[in-house]
């Protein structure tokens, strides 16, 4: 049987060692009523050859088409180093680091990562990763929750500028506590929160303000007025930003009052778009606040002899001491892609991520310029943004984008689903992994489609 | 004489230093990318970074050195016995992890049209339905990142079907006090106030306090079988009978699977609910702490409420489940689709397993845990269950050993180390003093299992006879015992430059 | 500068350290009137991004046939494990074994290598591998003609039905040192040396008599009249072997009396087709004549605590120690390729080498069976084979399999050029990789081409 | 305690275990790989083998375990700093691995017709270029699997160019007694004659001598340089002169080519041939003893003997050029296309040099060497020639404390190791007594270099203060100081399960 290595012999002798007849007495604690046959719905079992030839033929059947697709997850250029490393069997098959003798590898991993975490959001701390973006968001807002001592209300500002995913799974995640996230509108002209559009929420009890930077849109948003506003009414700031664009943007510490929880998707910082997952989310906060940080947070120390070395620390937040009074049920996070993110800032530093941010950004600036050239498309909004635009058409994207498809160019996500007041818009994002034939080939087809859908 | 350890990465960093070949060229500097980029004109001054993140400055060489000599600090399962209760770490096949990254998975936008996702698609509607035939489960949702949002997934179903039929009273969780902690922390979680029950001698669950337990209030109960204790859970089909005339609903915590597979499915045992831990279980790596996924099954009750998305088959063609289609859903649990990755690797391994391999691994994780239980009393350790057929996990107790010896459940397994094998899991289930949770799994053989045992023996003829030597382990590692307490007082969670002229640096 | 560290201040006080004012000072010593500026043939630097791409453009271009080409290269399954272990950094980036204590890891892989290749092939001892089935067989001559001390000659027998690359390195090789290879033909009834061919070379001064089994039409030779033939005339003999087959043949070592040299390809055992290599070639002999073998060979020794432990040995032979008197030049070899194929033969095992090569002699069974019902195609030989065929058409056979490679389909080795006398034949194979749908798809090209030849 | 070695993979090995999921179906058995196949009928008993073959028979967590750890046993450029002189242990990059194995790259066969390799052949078309541009040659062949495959072909065309014009006389190769073992070897191996020439105090060949050595008889001379004393050969344009006049060739041996990449080209220098080594110049991995690429670059003179295959460009599409091409060629001296698959690798790496990086390596090499010299010598060590430039590497010899002190340069090589610190090459070249052949390459930082100088200085403080200490050396590797003469003494060369018994087992 694939990988199990019992020999007829050794069975028999574990057998009579145990004092059972046979393998099938070890169950006779289960009722008989309901001890079951073999799992029919389970096909027979598979070589590795013969698996690797129909994963190889369904991965071909995906295809690689040439993608304008963001929306919170970028294609960008993973040095190879990185997988060939983290994929290693001492990172790879190792659990997490409950024995901390034997998994300083991993352990100094996370603190290393935890530093650059911090330094790039402009925090003081930050955790050993969370699940991913969507849900870092919803521990965010209950962690922000707690913090804020004074507010009785869970009532918490989300503009709906905000990725409309992390808002429903915020909402999916959070709603069972009683958080109520109140959707605040954006500006459709420049596709960002006006601070006047605070205005309402003045007096009223709320629990905590998020702030996506850039938000869904690529679009900048104006960060200081609203964290100040926030933090004029001691409210937590929670903030929502891309690792990349962190390299150019003024990292949500430097926020005019600062943030107070720093979250986002972590998948950017050498992780593979992998049709969601595995990425991982990151979350910074104040010293202040670590103890009402969920997750795993990993501390530097001394051993009995007085050298340095790495454990797990403050872990009385956690379900496996808390239980049921614990920050969050997290128990597994997404370490591996941790040690992956670690590995790619390092081939990266400071240089590096700034001129992939910069190339991302050249390289959308010139998307933008490219479409909108292209009679019936122009752009929705006229503000700054980061490596990332929302294009309206003169008439549905749907079938336009699906015309591309076809042609294995995927143009962008369309927004009528989510922002139905934009008319007909799609959102588009050129990374460093694009060239100026990409974007030629990108806007030709759109040109096509259009003129095509026209003629028809 | 051997560096012990490994310096920071920071501490390899010189202003000016990088790996030139990762760096993107920048459209305007046709020349290469050489100097520093011209910043956007158009991102204003007042929304731009002033000062640069500090990352570390170094070569390809230096980064790939350095995480290279991090790895060797680890114990894994590719070089180890790592017989980690409750983690089901087995054997993570090769072959799930090259054909999980063949380029068009890997490259795949979580957004990209069904058109362009068949492939992946099948693969994840197919563990769907072997989820199903393993779990005896209606319908099964990928969605979950791990068990603990599994089982978030779960106890939320439970308490979605109440308030659909209006049953707005049922707020309790009712849980063993032997239950992981993910379980009383996911009930918090979704909002529901934790009741446990005791556990009586033999391991099973108290029949008479879980009667006393359950009324109007009642949500559901969150078990896993085998328990925590290692041991099944007898009366099973009484628990659930209570709990369903009560009202309740069972939810079935499925890091255990793995001593049941293709035994018994938690639908006959009458769960109405499970999650699946893919990562233990179905062997996708556990990655130094994930990721993993925790996919949910449920019966008829809770089919309307899985979270999204789902994979479903409309004529031949695959395609993501929404609201739209599901609209009593939880919602979604991410910003995509869960842990697609380690979803692949799962449906690997479970086509590589087959039906016949299924039964196997619950055949070989039970004899595997019995034959050391039998082992480890003929060596002269206490088990916790000794009447009880152990699971694919069982329990020692080191209570005599700290009383007598002051030699602790902590200094057995940090001894152990020197000897080359992973620690148990110590100290937990809380419910049992001293104890260790060994859990082998099928794929380790038996000459590994007696060189644990004899381990083991040896460790306690030490304790006897130089106990200090025990309680002073580990001694070959990378670092010795490490501090604890000095970690939660004094905070260093970040490296400052600073820092380490104040001698914590590496030596 | 890609993979360069230096900084600029490094460069400044590394200069001064030595006293030199610029790196270009260093060059001194070279005579100005040859020094050369930056090489214009090679293009500026590409990124690893941007070579990734070109390299996948490139890679895709060539594609991904069906093929059923053998004739000394095989396709077969390679776990995943193999090439997962073997491209770790600390087997791929370590150098020869010279510090033993500080390459233990790599030592004791090749002697593990060197027991299974021992056992393999029925001989006593083996080496650690040279660089390819072809070279291992010029080697193969020069030590057996070393061998035979009492041969004046330097004429080595070799056969028509060993496979033509190798005698043509062989001959490019040997050359140089006035060995003679004396062609033996064939029976293109059978395909296989018949034994009366030896009676001309009697009472000849031969130097050693080669054997290729199975021969390179995948014919099996007569091996133990060949061989007796060889010994009762004091010439020693070499056996040519895939070691795939080795499962079901008889090894050389059980050969009549013996081979003395056995070498072969070791590319079947876990390495990919690449194109032609990396592979290795592998080498095998008796105990006696050790100390003529080319290429390394570890031992296993004692520390100086006595504890067990592998090092390189019997260094007299080699170039480092002997220079113009060692038993060859070898220096590098194929090292990393060993540590694959010894990962391979380890999860293989006696029982999955011994399905690997019942399954390839049943896939080719099947191919010959469905390509003789084809109309214009009839098997060349009626002799006892292993996993590989010639096939013979009614016409001739480079415009058919061009036919088919267009279609993607790699049919065999056109042999017109190798062995005109066959007529139209090529030389097909299938293995392990091979399912029924494929060798059906083969079948019906070869029917579709034949039949469009007709009509054009 | 914790286990020096790793047992035998032999000594896992149990009768009816196995990694079964590698296993291929055998068309007879549809219900899947259990039991053992039926064997072939068609295969004549006489021909078959009856005793399986002595393979291990492991579960595939044994064999991934096992090579995993087996792996960690050794010092790689990956872990370890790596100053093997002669042997540019430097950086190999991740990306030429990756992409030297992309799936159609991997799986292409050698005889797939030229339609199914165009991006290959694309690649080793540039290549050519590309070599020919850094040696100023007029062709190139990819064909020589290492090296020592290089000198044989090139020495094979230096002969084969001499008989082409029936100068059939010249059969003596001249190498300078400093050369590396595999040019006497070659020049054996082409049925040459070997005549030494000796290197003056300086390092520089001695031109008298040289020209005693010429006459009608001399088919060439092989040269490095800079040459395996770590010093360039000054008068290389005098000697090229010598020997042209003399009617011999000059062949570069291209092992050091990474001190003059871009400085200085082989063809400029008078040589008709060179070889470069791939996997030390272009850093494609040694892998543990190999594989290499030894390409080799022509004159005018030498190019219509090339071995094949070569590659071709007619007409926008490449091609093998065979035997029909080049009628003159020396032949083939591989059964299909060279290394290929470490082509592409050297490939990869040139493009990712790129032009200016090509000078860079030497710019890099060179002021490591020369800054490791000017430390070293400060640090009180000998260097071989002290007032000669060092190349990309240097020789120190310990000459004094091997005397002095009685701790030997193979005493210093193995206390390096136990400073975590690959040791130079030791012992050649053969005419530096007790010489250090140190090699530091561009890809390692100053810090460590300066490491490097420290431990040695540490060791010098050793050798002088306790030198049984250095002598007795290692202490922290896997094993101590192994016994050479024993190995060769009593031949322990493979595995017999007896010998195991008479108490050599890995412990
Ligand atoms: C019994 C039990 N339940 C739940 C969990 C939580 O699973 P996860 O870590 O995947 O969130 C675990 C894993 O540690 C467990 O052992
Ligand atoms: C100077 C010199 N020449 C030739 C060679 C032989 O090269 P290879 O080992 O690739 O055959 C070497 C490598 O060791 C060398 O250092």
């Amino acid at each position: 049987m694939a990988f199990i290595p019992h020999t007829a012999a050794d069975v028999r002798e574990m057998l009579e060692a145990i004092g059972a007849a046979s393998i099938e007495e070890l169950f006779d604690e289960i009722p008989a009523s309901i001890r079951s046959r073999k799992p029919s719905g389970v096909p027979e079992t598979l070589g590795e050859m013969e698996i690797g030839r129909l994963m190889r033929e369904r991965a071909a059947s995906d295809g690689e088409p040439l993608s304008f697709l963001g929306a919170g997850a970028y294609e960008h250029h993973i040095p190879a180093a990185v997988w060939a490393i983290a994929t290693r069997g001492e990172f790879y098959s190792a659990y997490t680091p409950y024995q901390a003798e034997a998994s300083q590898g991993t352990l100094q991993t996370i603190y290393e990562f935890q530093t650059m975490v911090a330094s790039l959001t402009g925090m003081q701390v930050a955790n050993a990763s969370l699940y991913d973006g969507g849900s870092a968001f919803a521990e965010a807002l209950l962690m922000a929750v707690r913090i804020n001592r004074r507010s009785k209300s869970l009532k918490v500002l989300v503009p709906s500028t905000v990725h409309p995913h992390y808002r429903a799974a915020a909402g999916a995640i959070t709603s069972h506590q009683g958080l109520r996230l109140e959707e605040m509108p954006y500006c459709t002209e420049s596709g960002r929160i006006l601070p006047e559009a605070l205005a309402r929420y003045e007096g009223e009890d709320v629990a905590a303000l998020a702030i996506q930077q850039p938000n869904f849109f690529g679009v900048l948003e104006d960060v200081d007025a609203l964290s100040d506003w926030a933090h004029r009414r001691r409210i937590p700031v929670i903030a929502v930003v891309n690792p990349t664009s962190l390299a150019l943007l003024k990292p949500p510490g430097a926020w005019r009052g600062g943030a107070d929880v720093v979250v986002g998707e972590g998948q950017p910082l050498g992780i593979p778009l992998s049709s969601g997952g595995p990425y991982f989310g990151f979350m910074a906060t104040r010293m202040e606040h670590v103890r009402q940080m969920p997750g795993r947070i990993v501390g530097r120390t001394l051993d009995v002899a007085g050298r340095p070395g790495f454990t797990l620390t403050l872990q009385a937040r956690e379900q496996h001491i808390r239980r049921g009074r614990a920050t969050s049920n997290i128990c597994t996070n997404q370490g591996l892609m941790v040690t992956a993110a670690t590995i790619y800032l390092s081939l990266m530093g400071p240089r590096g991520l700034e001129r992939v941010a910069t190339a991302c950004h050249a390289r959308t600036a010139e998307l933008l310029g490219a479409l909108t050239r292209v009679p019936g498309v122009r752009a929705a909004f006229r503000s700054p943004y980061f490596h990332e635009v929302v294009l309206q058409l003169d008439r549905p994207a749907a079938p336009v984008l699906a015309a591309l498809a076809q042609r294995d160019i995927l143009g962008g996500v369309d927004l009528a689903p989510y922002y139905p007041e934009l008319g007909a818009a799609f959102l588009a994002c050129a990374t460093e992994t694009k060239t100026s034939a990409d974007i030629e080939a990108f806007a030709s087809a759109v040109r096509e489609a259009l003129s095509n859908q026209h003629a028809a | 004489m051997q560096p012990h350890g490994e310096k920071l990465i920071f501490e390899y960093s010189r202003p000016g230093r990088a790996a030139f070949d990762q760096w993107p060229r920048v459209p305007q500097d046709a020349a290469g990318p050489a100097g520093a980029p011209t910043r956007p004109a158009d991102i204003p001054a007042e929304l731009a970074r002033t000062e640069p993140p500090f990352l570390p400055e170094v070569s390809e060489l230096d980064a790939v050195r350095h995480f290279t000599r991090l790895s060797q600090l680890n114990f894994s399962i590719d070089t180890h016995f790592y017989p980690l209760g409750s983690c089901t770490m087995k054997y993570n096949p090769k072959a799930c992890n090259a054909l999980a990254q063949l380029p068009q998975f890997l490259g795949r936008h979580p957004l990209a049209p069904d058109s362009h996702g068949q492939g992946v698609l099948a693969c994840l509607y197919e563990l769907q339905e072997m989820l199903k035939a393993v779990t005896g489960m209606q319908a099964v949702s990928l969605a979950p990142m791990a068990g603990a949002q599994g089982e978030l997934a779960g106890v939320a179903m439970i308490r979605a079907y109440h308030r659909a039929r209006g049953d707005l009273a049922r707020k309790e969780i009712i849980v063993p006090e032997a239950a992981h902690g993910t379980n009383p922390a996911t009930a918090t979680m979704c909002g529901a106030v934790v009741r446990e029950v005791p556990v009586g001698a033999e391991g099973d669950v108290s029949l008479e306090a879980l009667r006393a337990a359950v009324g109007p209030a009642t949500a559901g109960i969150m078990l896993t079988n085998p328990s925590t204790l290692g041991v099944f859970e007898r009366r099973i089909l009484e628990v659930a009978e209570i709990m369903h005339e009560a009202g309740g609903l069972l939810y079935y915590d499925g890091a255990n699977l793995n001593a049941i597979l293709g035994k018994v499915r938690p639908a006959d045992m009458g769960f109405d609910v499970v999650h699946v831990n893919l990562h233990k279980t179905f062997s996708t790596p556990h990655g130094g702490g994930g990721p993993g996924a925790g996919a949910v099954g449920v019966g008829p009750r809770l089919a309307p409420f899985l979270p999204i998305p789902l994979v479903g088959r409309d004529e031949g063609a695959y395609r993501w489940l929404t609201e739209r289609d599901v609209p009593q859903s939880i919602g979604r649990l991410s910003a995509f689709m869960g842990n697609t990755g380690v979803l692949l690797r799962a449906y690997v391994y479970m086509r590589l397993l087959g039906r016949s391999g299924m039964t196997a691994v619950a055949d070989h994780a039970t004899l595997n845990a019995n034959y050391l239980l039998a082992r480890l009393i003929r060596a002269g350790f206490a088990a916790a269950y000794p009447d009880r057929r152990a699971s694919h996990e069982l329990i020692v107790t080191l209570k005599r050993e700290a009383r007598e010896l002051e030699v602790t459940a902590m200094d057995f397994a940090k001894r152990l180390l020197d000897y080359g094998m992973h620690a148990p899991t110590t100290y937990f289930p809380l419910l049992v003093p001293e104890c260790l949770l060994i859990e082998p799994t099928e794929t380790e053989s038996k000459e590994t299992l007696d060189a644990f045992v004899d381990a083991l023996a040896s460790i306690a003829r030490e304790a006897s006879e130089d106990p200090e030597r025990v309680r002073g382990a580990p001694y070959t590692l990378p670092v010795r015992r490490l501090d604890d307490v000095r970690a939660a007082k004094q905070l260093d969670l970040t490296f400052k430059p600073a820092a380490s002229a104040e001698g914590l640096t590496s030596a």
